[in-house]
């Protein structure tokens, strides 16, 4: 029973938020901050029932399975840290009541999606936590019919997907019990095997943004709130990398129809070389880590499309992660925002003086997104390239590598052209993001760390998730890595060694002629003797990466959104087309009633 | 003999005309242009229908369907069987004429509207609505 | 309280007829009286409706002592009470909401009225009634009660939207009387049970002569493509309030007198192929001609002609889940419809056009009548946890119980039309600028209420559709027995 | 693992490379300067420069982030260092943290100290310093393909992704990698003047375009610790390539000789070739060298 109440509960306090947000602003956010920190508190403290009930004659089944647990956690956790942070993000806008009743319902969704044991259920989380999230895309009021109905279209298709796979399960087997129908697909026959598990597939390639059904992704995360699209980025697309794994995991992995999984490594890698080329292009900041964010997915589709133990391993892992620094990474992009609100490489520069903690939160989180030691991002690619070598796929991996080489592009792209570069007289307002949106970033921050030398501590949670899936035990330690041939890594020796081999240079780099290193500014530099004007500015943002543009152009010009688009319209254009059957003239439909009529008879003329 | 040949000429004969104006009227209706020459041709074509029920209904040198006298002898059987057409067609004719009639009445009063707004009762020329 | 089908169609026409009458003693009980009997007639549907669902038999009640076949029956069974209850609520909330709707342009309150109970006494009266004739009077009643509610207003284009209905109407009418009068030449009967008892007996041309004059004269009123020209016209025409009555009831009306016919009437099981396939090809063709539209009003009509398509194929699946998930899409269908159209209408109020651009930014000025068009737009489309979710989910199961793949995909691809143009709307409500300075018209509370109960429906349904769930089987078994319809209206014929 | 054996090794270990990787530079000083019929600097003017820079006693300092910049690359460098086998021998004297990592990580863990190094120079405000760091990632996307192709191709056909690994594989076999995997090894060295960013492929530095680039604004005890870390830095790359390719060596002697053959390559090839552009360089490494990547993983696969 607790199990459904904590969602009634969820959904509960989102419409006495609302109501308080309706009364009285600070009553609002004192609702908000309680279920921010009640969140956590009740999900690690409650003891998980199983509950079903019947409706409509269909039996709705509720309970965590050790699997979904592991990414409720990611929920809970980031739910609780993205509300904190709205708190102070949102404070200047309209419709707060409208903004955390959409938030608070997304945020029951994915619960309701991780604690669903049926399809039905399932399928109604699933959409309530789709308009929900489509309702926060549309919050601002800009671009609600090119981003917010793309975005709501292209979950409608994936939905639907769901949907009808769901009808055809139910048929097949009679009931809609998800483990019901992981246990007897291997009676599926073949046919209804491939198109049952590919319209799964569809439905939760949609919502983690798996190239071609990607389109919606990079406007719909510009256009939220950044408080919002940390939890979008970091969670609600995790809810299709879970349905994604149990599809892969169960149905392809598992009863031998590996030839899907490999197809879905390649779509995922495919994604992850072509969303990171496109995040290395943008000039927006929220659409630099949008189309990263799709690139992450897309490894994490790769690691559940080999289906090896490494492979889940390290998408369960990255997934966690993920969530992790690309709430950081939103969080932060939404501070600069609050405080400059300019999103813009163009027009932002130099925040490093003025929004130290910000930059060191992004910093951590940039680190362990580009998979460097000592941050935890190292662990999650390990595992993927390890995971990928040990199971021979040679052309994946060298996709897998191009996409994060080129990552670090933007990463430093995002770190360079926001933090750093010459500074400007218009920052010099600029203050230190609210504490209260520091907290969640600098709390993710030392998550980032701890886990870079400690992944165990996740670990122990994904090994058990991962006896869900069929991988029995699971090894792992508290900080060393193993292959599948042996090799292992010493993270904490690793570590160690970095950090304490920089730490004895910094000692030495700062003491060494400490009084006579002068401090000067951006504009003091080495400019071919020409001192640089106060009123000049020679901050580099404009055609980062020509030359890498230059290369590449050619794969960049084919992009399936104008496919996509010139579909839509052509529906449009035939409907359009068909509207003239409609003329105004009552005679013409008295004639359309006669030869309706004509036909009927010869029609009718073979009734039985 | 010749009284069956005669009840099926007439027969044929009364669907043949029932017929006849209805194909009339819808031809009318599909042809014409003017809206009150359309409404006539509903009229037309209805009262074809109403024809072809009552011709389904009539029975030769029937009587009219009321029970007037009865001659019934001592143990109350009938003496004398009295040919009445079918009453139920004649009452459900009636009521299709009614409605028939406050169909046509409606369509006037429409035309007259249409006339003010348009001024023209031509239906090729009354099409704001379309599409 | 007396509770009795008959009071369904003999008090609104008894009303209607002495309104003018008792508009003398006092305008105002003009528009109280007409809310007087549709309250009654909600208490009559919930008395006879509890009482059917108890005793799982229908109500049968000869009119004048005759018994059927003879004379004219009236069958409030499980599926016809159903229906007649969602009607005859609806009549109560159209009440509602149109009392002194408008009363600023010019009052004609009287005529309005009238008319309302005509149309739905007819209504109701289609659907109860167990005579092929009575039920084609009634449809007539409907149909020239709903020619001057389409022309009610003179500035617009009423007249044109009438005249059109008027015209396809009248073939309509035509074809099923000479369908009716086909029947009766051969089998000398016009009681529904009597003619499905003796269906067989019909020579086959003849039957198929008159199966498709009738299929016709239905469809019409179904508004089944292509024979639906006249019905965008007449919804985007009427009143606001009247659309509602249009989507709610009359469409409604049609339907039912459609499957009845197909599924007691005749024995044609290829009727109900015929069925699905011009609803689906009503379904599509209204749902992408929607996808364009700039006219609100004319952009609801062809979704609620869509709508009647998926009603067409979820009666043309003809298994129970089918039956099931049309009597939850017409359910929803009236409910959502309604409310759509009963909150558009404040939101291009003083709209002269009705155009889509002309509610743009009402979501600030009307916020209450924005929300439920947005929660009735929600439902419409299928998102959970509104009712509409569960109708597209049974029917959907009917359509993959009866592998139908090709549909289930038609059906959901559809749904993603019709998310497009249903939101687009929603959203141009609350985020486009308003371009042309029109006034706004806040609802009164009474017309709030009325949307506020039905949009409480939508949700109440949405979450916990169990309430209505046994009904709803009821209804489906009830219409698929064919063999206890008839015995239960003829007691005797089983006995001969 | 003993922390003071290591702190000893270590410190031994870092200082070779140190002195090894500034030869080396010296060297290829010395050689430009003959090639181009100069006399050139002595060998030893690495040494020199460094010292100099050390004991400066001014230098500019335009923010946090570029204090850290050159002692994360050293760090990152000696950390490197630490993972790689100097000997193929087993002596437990050059092991450090030789069979505690393995190939991929240390390819994430050698590029640490470039961010550390684009970060820095991204805060001096220097134009010149960004754009170096763009072409210099950019470049890096062109030639770790090739090179990440050939590494896959023998970790994968011979079933281990540590250094240590594969040198057991060479000295159990005899035959260095190089032979038994012709084509990954000509991508891999095809690979190698991009790391090395000698000419044609110094569009990092470009010093007539960018003014040497990312390390523009550095000086004094900053430009000295990045010239150390530089010929730490190019000695770990050598010796891991000879430890990859070239069956690693027994004894120093063999190790200089083989790096020293290999540093060759990069630096002759350099004075012979004007500097690409940017894109030319990238085309250049996703041309050839991946092509030979590819036969590489080809017979990896056979």
């Amino acid at each position: 029973m607790s199990n459904i109440i904590i969602i009634l509960a969820i959904f509960g306090w989102a419409i006495l938020t609302y109501i308080a947000f309706r009364l009285n602003k600070t009553l609002g956010n004192i609702f908000v901050g309680l279920i921010a920190v009640a969140l956590p508190v009740y999900y690690f403290t409650y003891v998980p029932e199983d509950y079903s009930f019947q409706v409509m004659g269909l039996t709705l089944q509720f309970g965590f399975t050790s699997f979904s647990s592991l990414f409720a956690i990611l929920v809970v956790i980031l739910g609780a840290l993205t509300l904190l942070y709205s708190i102070p993000y949102m404070n200047k806008k309209d419709r707060l009541g409208w903004f955390y009743l959409n938030f608070l319902f997304s945020i029951g969704g994915m619960l309701g999606i991780l604690m669903s044991k049926d399809f039905v259920s399932l399928f109604i989380f699933w959409e309530i936590m789709t308009w929900s999230s489509y309702l926060i895309v549309i919050f601002s009021g800009k671009k609600v019919n090119k981003v917010g109905v793309k975005y709501m279209v292209y979950s409608a298709i994936g939905a639907y997907a769901m949907l009808m796979a769901i009808v055809l399960i139910n048929k097949w087997s009679g009931t809609t019990n998800i483990s019901h129908f992981f246990e007897t697909f291997a009676d599926y026959s073949n046919g209804a095997k491939i198109l049952s598990s590919l319209l799964l597939l569809t439905a939760f390639a949609v919502k983690s943004a798996l190239m071609p059904l990607h389109v919606w992704a990079p406007n719909a995360y510009t256009n939220s709130p950044m408080s919002y699209t940390s939890l979008f980025s970091g969670a609600l697309s995790k809810m299709g990398i879970y349905g994604m794994a149990l599809v892969a995991i169960m149905l392809y992995t598992n009863t031998g129809m590996k030839f899907f999984g490999e197809a879905l490594a390649w779509l995922g890698a495919i994604t992850a070389v072509l969303a990171t080329f496109w995040a290395v292009f943008q000039t927006d900041i929220r659409k630099l880590l949008a189309y990263s964010s799709i690139g992450q997915l897309g490894y994490i589709a790769v690691g559940l499309g080999i289906g090896t133990e490494l492979g889940v391993m390290a998408a369960l892992f990255l997934a966690l992660l993920h969530g992790l620094f690309k709430g950081i990474l939103f969080m932060a992009a939404g501070a600069i925002e609050y405080r400059t609100g300019k999103t813009d490489f163009s027009e932002l520069r130099g925040l490093i003086w003025k929004m130290p903690v910000t930059f060191f939160s992004a910093l951590v989180a940039i680190i362990a997104l580009a998979g460097m030691p000592p941050l935890s991002g190292l662990i999650s690619k390990w595992l993927i390239y390890e995971a990928l070598l040990s199971s021979e796929h040679y052309f994946l991996i060298i996709l897998i590598f191009l996409s994060s080489t080129a990552a670090f592009l933007y990463c430093f792209h995002f770190l360079y052209g926001v933090f750093l570069g010459q500074r400007e007289d218009d920052i010099e307002d600029v203050k230190e993001a609210p504490a209260l949106m520091l907290v969640p970033m600098v709390l993710m921050s030392f998550g980032l760390l701890a886990l870079g030398t400690f992944p165990g501590l996740i670990f122990k949670h994904i090994s058990s998730s991962m006896s869900y899936l069929g991988f029995n035990d699971v090894t792992w330690e508290m900080s060393v890595l193993t292959n599948e041939w042996g090799n292992k890594i010493y993270l904490t020796h690793l570590n160690t060694m970095f950090m304490v081999v920089f730490a004895v240079f910094f000692v030495i780099i700062t003491l060494v002629a400490r009084k006579k290193t002068r401090r000067v500014g951006t504009k003091d530099i080495a400019n071919a003797g020409e001192p640089i004007l106060a009123e000049d500015n020679y901050h580099f943002s404009q055609d980062f990466y020509k030359p890498f543009w230059r290369v590449i152009s050619p794969v960049m010009k084919y992009r399936i959104e104008t496919f996509y688009n010139s579909f839509a319209n052509g529906i449009g254009e035939f409907f359009q087309f068909f509207r003239r059957v409609y003329t105004g003239n009552g005679q013409t439909y008295a004639l359309y009633v006669v030869i309706f009529l004509t036909i009927l008879f010869i029609v009718g003329a073979t009734l039985i | 003999m010749t009284e069956e040949l005669m009840q099926q000429i007439l027969k044929i004969s009364f669907y043949g005309a029932s017929l006849a104006l209805i194909l009339i009227g819808l031809y009318g209706v599909l042809t014409k242009k003017n809206l009150i020459k359309i409404l006539l041709s509903m009229a037309i074509a209805e009262s074809g229908l109403n024809l072809l029920f009552v011709a389904i209904g009539y029975i030769m040198n029937g009587t009219a369907p009321i029970f007037s006298t009865a001659v019934l002898d001592e143990n109350n059987q009938l003496l004398e069987t009295v040919t009445m057409v079918d009453p139920i067609p004649q009452a459900l004719v009636l009521t299709a004429i009614v409605i028939g009639l406050g169909v046509t009445a409606v369509g006037l009063a429409l035309v007259i509207r249409l006339y003010k707004h348009h001024n023209t009762i031509n239906i090729d020329e009354i099409r704001n609505l379309k599409w | 309280m007396v509770a009795d089908p008959i009071l369904y169609v003999a008090l609104p026409l008894l009303t209607a007829f002495l309104l003018p009458i008792i508009g003398k003693i006092n305008k105002e009980l003009i528009r109280i009286v007409p809310g007087l009997l549709f309250a009654f007639l909600v208490y009559n549907s919930i008395a006879l409706f509890s009482k059917v669902s108890a005793t799982h038999t229908p109500i049968i009640v000869e009119i004048a002592g005759w018994a059927p076949p003879i004379g004219i029956n009236l069958v409030y069974s499980s599926f016809t009470g159903f229906i007649a209850t969602i009607i005859s609520v609806l009549a109560l909330l159209v009440w509602a909401y149109s009392y002194k709707f408008k009363k600023l342009e010019f009052d004609n309150s009287l005529k309005y009225f009238v008319l309302l109970m005509l149309v739905t006494a007819g209504s109701i009266g289609v659907i109860l009634t167990g005579d092929l004739f009575n039920q084609f009077v009634f449809l007539e009643i409907v149909a020239l009660s709903s020619y001057p509610l389409v022309a009610f207003y003179r500035g617009r284009n009423g007249a044109e939207a009438s005249f059109k209905y008027l015209l396809v109407g009248g073939f309509a009418s035509l074809s099923i009387l000479l369908g009716i009068v086909l029947i009766y030449s051969q089998l000398g009967t016009l009681n529904m049970a009597d003619i499905a008892a003796h269906i067989d007996e019909m020579p086959r041309n003849i039957k198929i002569v008159s199966f498709t004059l009738l299929f016709l004269g239905f469809a019409i009123e179904a508004e089944m493509f292509p024979l639906n020209g006249w019905a965008p016209d007449t919804y985007s025409q009427a009143p606001g309030p009247i659309g509602a009555v249009f989507a709610g009831m009359t469409a409604k009306a049609g339907i039912y007198a459609l499957i009845r016919m197909i599924y007691t009437i005749f024995d044609f099981s290829g009727a109900f192929e015929i069925l699905l396939i011009m609803g689906v090809i009503t379904l599509v063709v209204s749902e992408g001609i929607a996808l364009r539209q700039e006219n609100l009003k004319r952009m609801l009509a062809y979704s609620s002609l869509g709508q009647m398509g998926l009603l067409m194929i979820a009666f043309g699946i003809n298994t129970k889940t089918a039956v099931i998930a049309g009597m939850l899409i017409l359910f929803n269908h009236a409910v959502i419809k309604s409310l759509l159209f009963l909150s558009s209408s404040f939101l291009v109020y003083n709209s002269k056009d009705k155009l889509i651009k002309d509610a743009y930014g009402m979501g600030k000025k009307l916020p209450l009548t924005a929300i439920l068009f947005g929660i009735g737009a929600f439902a419409i489309v299928g998102l959970p946890p509104f009712s509409g979710f569960w109708g597209k989910l049974y029917l959907l199961m009917a359509s993959a119980d009866a592998n139908l793949l090709g549909l289930i995909a038609l059906i959901l691809a559809v749904s993603v039309i019709e998310i497009v143009y249903y939101f687009r709307v929603v959203n141009g409500v609350y985020f486009k600028k308003s371009k042309t300075e029109i006034e706004v018209h806040k609802p009164r509370w009474n017309a709030s209420l009325a949307m506020i109960i039905l949009a409480a429906a939508i949700i109440v349904v949405g979450i916990y559709p169990n309430i209505i769930y046994d009904y709803l089987v009821n209804a489906a078994d009830t219409l698929l027995d064919k063999a206890s319809y008839i015995s239960h209206v003829l007691p005797n014929l089983a006995s001969n | 693992m003993d922390i003071w054996k290591l702190l000893l090794t270590g410190s031994v270990t870092t200082v070779l490379a140190f002195v090894v990787g500034m030869l080396y530079m010296g060297l290829r000083r010395k050689i430009t300067a003959r090639v181009q019929n100069r006399v050139g600097p002595p060998i030893y003017q690495n040494f020199l420069d460094v010292m100099k820079l050390w004991s400066k006693k001014s230098s500019i300092n335009h923010g946090f982030m570029q204090h850290v910049a050159p002692l994360w690359m050293i760090a990152t460098s000696i950390t490197t260092l630490m993972f790689i086998p100097i000997l193929n021998n087993g002596s437990t004297f050059f092991t450090n943290l030789t069979f505690e990592g393995d190939l991929i990580m240390l390819l994430y863990l050698m590029v640490v100290g470039s961010l550390g190094m684009a970060l820095g120079a991204g805060q001096t405000g220097n134009p010149n310093s960004a754009i170096g760091v763009t072409r210099g990632l950019t470049q890096m996307v062109g030639f770790e393909i090739p090179w990440v192709m050939a590494l896959v191709a023998l970790m994968i056909q011979h079933r281990t992704t540590t250094v240590a690994g594969l040198l057991d594989v060479q000295v159990q076999s005899g035959t260095w990698l190089m032979l038994s995997s012709p084509f990954a090894f000509i991508a891999a060295l095809l690979a190698i003047p991009g790391m090395f960013r000698y000419s044609p492929f110094d569009i990092v530095g470009a010093p007539a375009e960018l003014a040497s680039g990312p390390i523009s604004e550095f000086g004094g005890k900053y430009l000295g610790t990045m010239m150390t870390n530089g010929a730490i830095f190019a000695f770990v790359k050598l010796t891991l390539f000879v430890d990859i390719f070239m069956g690693g060596a027994s004894n120093l002697g063999f190790l200089l000789l083989k790096t020293f053959a290999l540093y060759m390559f990069p630096v002759l090839w350099g004075l012979v070739s004007p500097r690409f552009r940017t894109e030319q360089a990238v085309r250049f490494f996703w041309g050839w060298p991946v092509f030979f990547g590819v036969l590489g993983l080809i017979q990896a696969a056979i």
